[in-house]
């Protein structure tokens, strides 16, 4: 793969019932990533914005936010599905050689249409829609056949929240920040067994831009650090839940083998210096230590005992307060990539995992997380 | 478990959404709703101009596209403009708002108001088309009774 | 920097008003079956796939991972883009640069849609912004028909001229075995046929399908050894330029102009009329067929009636356009597009059968949708 | 003017918020193998579908094996009897989505004679004693309407621990 880096990052504050329209939303992350990388938008040839028509409650929804993306005057498309994979579109472009800068944008007022009414309808209409599952059931179904599967308590689970959570008091942009116990998630209300409202993610609004760049425009344009895309991947798992391994995500782990090879990335948890994954429950963040290689299968429990990836650990994980802090769903992955790219800089402010030099940015999409994408980020061109 | 012929092509079957409605609450941004209160307590349609290219946009928005820098120069279009396109629907279809069919004829007009540059979408009160021409003078008929929606203004008339 | 790509295979289901016997994902599989036998490949050779459709014509989210269902697609890298009726313009456009970008070497872009289940004008209207514009915008033809409208009283075209186009398109439609509508017609059928949306008429207007279409593209390693004669990519663009409906000016059509002027300067372009031997356009309405070639780089503005009369665009024309009988015989709207780009793949390739052009080294496709979004795609038998 | 559609409006601090629906009806075709399937069970039967290819069962149904793509035709019957692999007890309500009243359980069900899990309702059950592995049997809706739901739900069989 050519050199391409990412050269400006921009991020709305996350938070619920925000009052600005979509485009309004998409102009302040867009403008944001713009004066980070010290860029007009007469130096971006080309945008990729990411959207969900259900989100929005009207079909091509990317039309809202055409000019607020910078749409006007140069070539311009669309991806549905989370943020990573609307960057990913952005990075193929970027390397095709017809186009040197490209703008990726997403955006989602989760608040404004009825989330789980939205998720139902990612079930298949022939099939199991009628059964009415949406997020929290069909990923509790996950969560139980994970945890019972690996022995790995609830507990052990609420260590993410209680992680995450603090994590984003140090995070401007979070929704959700708080110093709370093991006990306060155990004792929060029961949804789905076995989530608890506190092992879940909020209701969030917002949006995030990142612009790429090909390594001739990167070098030019200095007003900050480039960070450089080492690997990226993604892949799909099987459709229906009982025709998955629940317990284990081969998708995940097939991307990460793939974006690791990309990198020459060995020994992910030795190598890999901090973590941004796509925690949208907390049983999720355990399961991706070990789609990730963090730890060996079924050992994720373990992994957040040893405290490995708290801010001090030798893996910091969600630095950010992860999406549990801040759950804007096509955002998300996408705000992954921001924040990975602001501790490569060293400018996570008080978030930053001292000398961070190789990160990792995770998204999915789909039900229970079918899809995943993988994106390996380095300070250093390699 | 057993067996089971193929068989013949048998019995092809539909599932139905049945009434399933889909609640939005969208707010209307900062804009819009300066837009919206504009027709609702000064009777009056604003445009939103970029002091850069000097285009004047309704409905009003944040960004000039083609600047793409933001734009705060509110000028008021007062109520009058020209019929810069129209189309009487004839075909009934289902309104995605009720999940009913519409009623028809009706007639949607883009309207060039006075001093914009784009068009601002309404109805018109006539639908029979050979009495609407392109160009034609218009005005913006307002209801007694206002709310901040962008049917404040009840349809367009030619004058 | 950026590696040459090549439309290797296509595939296509039969088109039809309502296909009872699949469901979607069902459909799907169908016109990947058949590109992968066009390509002579198996799924295994396929590394990556995108597809895309319009959400709301069917209600189902996350239709990328609900899709892999009906076709395999089980553990491979799978993306959705949409925008529209151009999605598969955009589709065609994303395969190209999974390709391009050196991380993928053969690439399936898959576009579907079943018409049948839902209103099509319904769904299509929630694409208007729902604070301002969705109750006055009457689907697609609302727009069209006002833009023809200014057209015939600028310019002196008529109802005719767009009928000219109708049955240009239905009666080249005889030829293509998937085409939805498949029946001759004359200009007084058209013009006998009901007053829709004044004015346009039925037949001016193009049909709702059911149908799906898989195009595979490969990097320029692979695809001389896949297909005989590929289709290699010379240029894609595309310009969305708005938010509103109301913002876009009829008159000097900017993103298609932008569109054609941006494709046609990537693929060294400066005579269309004579440089590309065949098109197939993504003409929703027939009356597009007229005002639209204004502003393509065939004529002075205005002038476009004048060619429709003269039978350029003809089979036996100078250029001639839609062979396959276009998007007034088909229309399965997220497939639409990619089936413009498969048709003028499989001109370049040799093997379209029935409607092929002589002699085709050159062809273009265009997609539109959304509000006002154009896409191109130039191809050439000749490697860029 | 009639075809109005009717906003809620709310004012907040200046800002205007609309409340709007969507309602666009669908009618989905199940295709021939769903269609097949879902007959079978107003006649009380489970069909499922093998793949020799991949020498599985698949329930529900499907046209086309996920894993090798290739053409399903070799349908087969199996029984009402099955093992729950994983649950979850709801105790949230969503009248709009949910068909049963909170608390009640999802699971995950692999019925004998079958090698993929079917996802669906678990009733009559105990829902403090359920537990992977568990017999359940299905419960057949009186009136089938030709959905997902004329299996009502699967319940635990007796004397299941």
């Amino acid at each position: 793969m050519d050199k391409v880096a990412v050269v400006g990052v921009g991020q709305t504050k996350y938070e619920r019932g925000k009052t600005k329209s979509f485009a309004e939303l998409v102009y302040e992350a867009a403008r944001g990533a713009l004066d980070d990388a010290g860029m007009g938008l007469s130096e971006i040839d080309n945008v990729v914005t990411t959207t969900n028509d259900f989100f929005d409650g009207r079909t091509i929804a990317c039309m809202a936010v055409a000019e607020a993306a910078g749409s006007y005057g140069r070539d311009a498309t669309n991806v549905e599905g989370d943020g990573t994979l609307g960057a990913f579109y952005g990075l193929m472009r970027t390397l095709s050689g017809v186009y040197n800068t490209t703008m990726v944008t997403a955006h989602c007022k989760v608040s404004e249409g009825s989330p789980r009414k939205i998720f139902n309808q990612a079930f298949d209409p022939i099939y199991d829609r009628l059964l009415g599952m949406d997020a929290i059931s069909s990923c509790a179904l996950q969560a139980r056949a994970y945890m019972n599967r690996f022995r790995i308590n609830e507990e052990q689970c609420a260590k993410v929240s209680v992680k995450n959570h603090r994590n984003a008091k140090n995070n401007p942009y979070a929704h959700v920040a708080m110093d709370i116990t093991v006990e306060d998630v155990m004792k929060s209300r029961m949804l789905a067994e076995p989530i608890k409202r506190l092992d879940t993610s909020p209701i969030s609004d917002g949006a995030c831009a990142i612009i790429l760049a090909t390594e001739k425009v990167a070098k030019k344009k200095l007003a900050r650090k480039p960070v450089w895309v080492r690997g990226v991947a993604h892949c799909t798992d099987a459709y229906r839940l009982g025709e998955r391994d629940l317990t284990y995500s081969f998708a995940l782990e097939a991307a990460a083998k793939k974006a690791y090879g990309m990198a020459g990335i060995m020994d992910p948890f030795r190598e890999i210096n901090v973590a941004e994954v796509y925690d949208a429950f907390t049983y999720m963040e355990l399961m991706w230590y070990e789609g990730l290689g963090f730890c060996d299968r079924g050992d994720g429990g373990k992994l957040i005992d040893s405290g490995e990836t708290q801010m001090e650990g030798r893996l910091p994980v969600n630095p950010s307060g992860g999406v549990l802090s801040a759950h804007s769903v096509q955002v998300a992955g996408l705000a992954r990539i921001a924040e990975a790219v602001l501790q490569l800089r060293g400018e996570a402010g008080k978030r930053q995992v001292h000398g961070a030099r190789t990160a990792l940015a995770h998204g999915i999409t789909g039900i229970c997380a079918q899809t995943h994408c993988v994106w390996i980020l380095s300070g250093e061109e390699g | 478990m057993k067996n089971i012929s193929t068989g013949s092509e048998g019995e092809l079957l539909e599932m139905s959404s049945g009434g399933a409605e889909h609640v939005y609450r969208w707010y209307c941004g900062h804009y819009i709703s300066k837009f919206l209160i504009g027709l609702r307590d000064r009777k009056t349609i604003l445009g939103i101009k970029c002091s850069h290219c000097g285009r004047v946009y309704v409905p009003p928005r944040e960004v000039c596209g083609r600047c793409y820098r933001t734009m705060d120069k509110w000028v008021d279009l007062g109520t009058e403009g020209s019929i810069y396109a129209f189309t009487v629907v004839k075909l009934p279809y289902i309104d995605p708002n009720t999940g009913k069919s519409i009623k028809v004829p009706r007639t949607d007009i883009y309207v060039k108001l006075d001093g914009a540059d784009t068009c601002l979408m309404h109805w018109l009160d006539e639908t029979d088309e050979k009495k609407i021409t392109v160009g034609a003078r218009v005005r913006a008929i307002f209801k007694e009774s206002r709310r901040g929606t962008i049917h404040d203004i009840e349809c367009f008339t030619q004058i | 920097m950026g590696r040459r790509a090549a439309i290797v295979g296509v595939g296509q289901t039969y088109h039809t008003s309502k296909r009872k016997d699949v469901n979607g994902q069902e459909l799907i599989s169908e016109a990947v079956k058949r590109a992968l036998d066009n390509a002579v490949l198996g799924l295994r050779d396929i590394d990556a796939i995108v597809i895309g459709n319009m959400d709301h014509f069917e209600g189902i989210n996350c239709v990328d991972g609900w899709s892999v269902d009906g076709w395999g697609a089980f553990r491979r890298p799978i993306m959705k883009v949409t925008t529209g009726g151009s999605t598969g313009g955009t589709l065609g456009s994303c395969a190209y640069h999974h390709v391009a970008s050196g991380l993928f070497d053969v690439v399936m872009a898959i576009g579907w849609e079943k018409n049948s289940e839902s209103d099509t004008q319904a769904a299509i209207s929630t694409c208007a912004d729902p604070i301002l514009e969705r109750d006055f915008f009457g689907g697609a033809i609302g727009p069209n028909a006002a833009q023809y409208a200014m057209y015939m009283k600028r310019y002196g075209a008529t109802q005719e001229d767009a009928a000219l186009v109708t049955v240009r398109d239905h009666n080249n439609a005889l030829k293509n075995p998937h085409a939805h509508l498949r029946k001759f017609i004359t200009v007084q059928d058209v013009m006998n046929s009901p007053m829709l949306c004044w004015p346009i008429k039925l037949l001016d207007s193009c049909p709702r399908s059911d149908g799906a279409c898989a195009v595979i593209y490969a990097s320029e390693d692979k695809a001389p050894k896949i297909a005989d004669r590929p289709a290699w990519v010379h240029a894609t663009a595309v310009s969305h330029d708005c938010v509103y409906f109301g913002d876009y000016d009829w008159e000097t059509m900017p993103t298609l102009e932008a569109t054609v002027s941006r494709v046609y300067k990537r693929a060294g372009i400066t005579d269309p009329l004579k440089e590309i031997d065949v098109m197939e356009l993504y003409l929703p309405f027939s009356t597009c067929g007229v005002a639209w070639m204004d502003h393509m780089w065939f004529c002075d503005r205005g002038e476009a009636p004048k060619l429709v009369r003269k039978g350029v665009f003809d089979m036996d024309g100078e250029l001639p356009l839609n062979p396959s009988g276009g998007v007034l015989a088909t229309n399965p709207i997220g497939a639409t597009a990619l089936i413009r780009i498969g048709e003028a793949a499989l001109q370049v390739m040799g093997k379209a059968e029935d409607r092929q052009v002589p002699n085709v080294n050159t062809a273009m496709a265009t997609a539109f949708g959304s509000c006002y979004w154009f896409e191109a795609t130039i191809l050439r038998s000749t490697k860029p | 003017m009639q075809n109005e559609t009717v906003f809620e409006v709310e004012e907040r601090g200046g800002l205007l918020l609309h409340q709007g629906v969507i309602r666009v009806p669908y009618t989905w075709a199940a295709g021939a193998v769903a269609s097949k399937f879902y007959v079978g069970l107003r006649n009380r039967k489970i069909y499922g579908i093998r793949c020799r290819m991949c020498k599985i069962v698949l329930v529900p149904p499907k046209k086309t094996c996920h894993q090798c793509f290739s053409d399903l035709s070799e349908w087969v019957e199996v029984s009402d009897e099955g093992t729950l692999q994983t649950f979850t007890v709801v105790h949230y309500s969503e009248p709009e989505l949910h068909p049963m009243k909170a608390p009640f359980a999802y699971g995950i069900i692999k019925l004998d004679g079958a090698d993929t899990g079917m996802t669906h309702l678990v009733g009559e059950a105990d829902l403090k004693a359920l537990r992977e592995g568990m017999r359940l049997k299905a419960v057949f809706e009186e009136k089938p309407k030709g959905n997902y739901l004329d299996i009502k739900y699967f319940k635990p069989m007796k004397g299941a621990r």
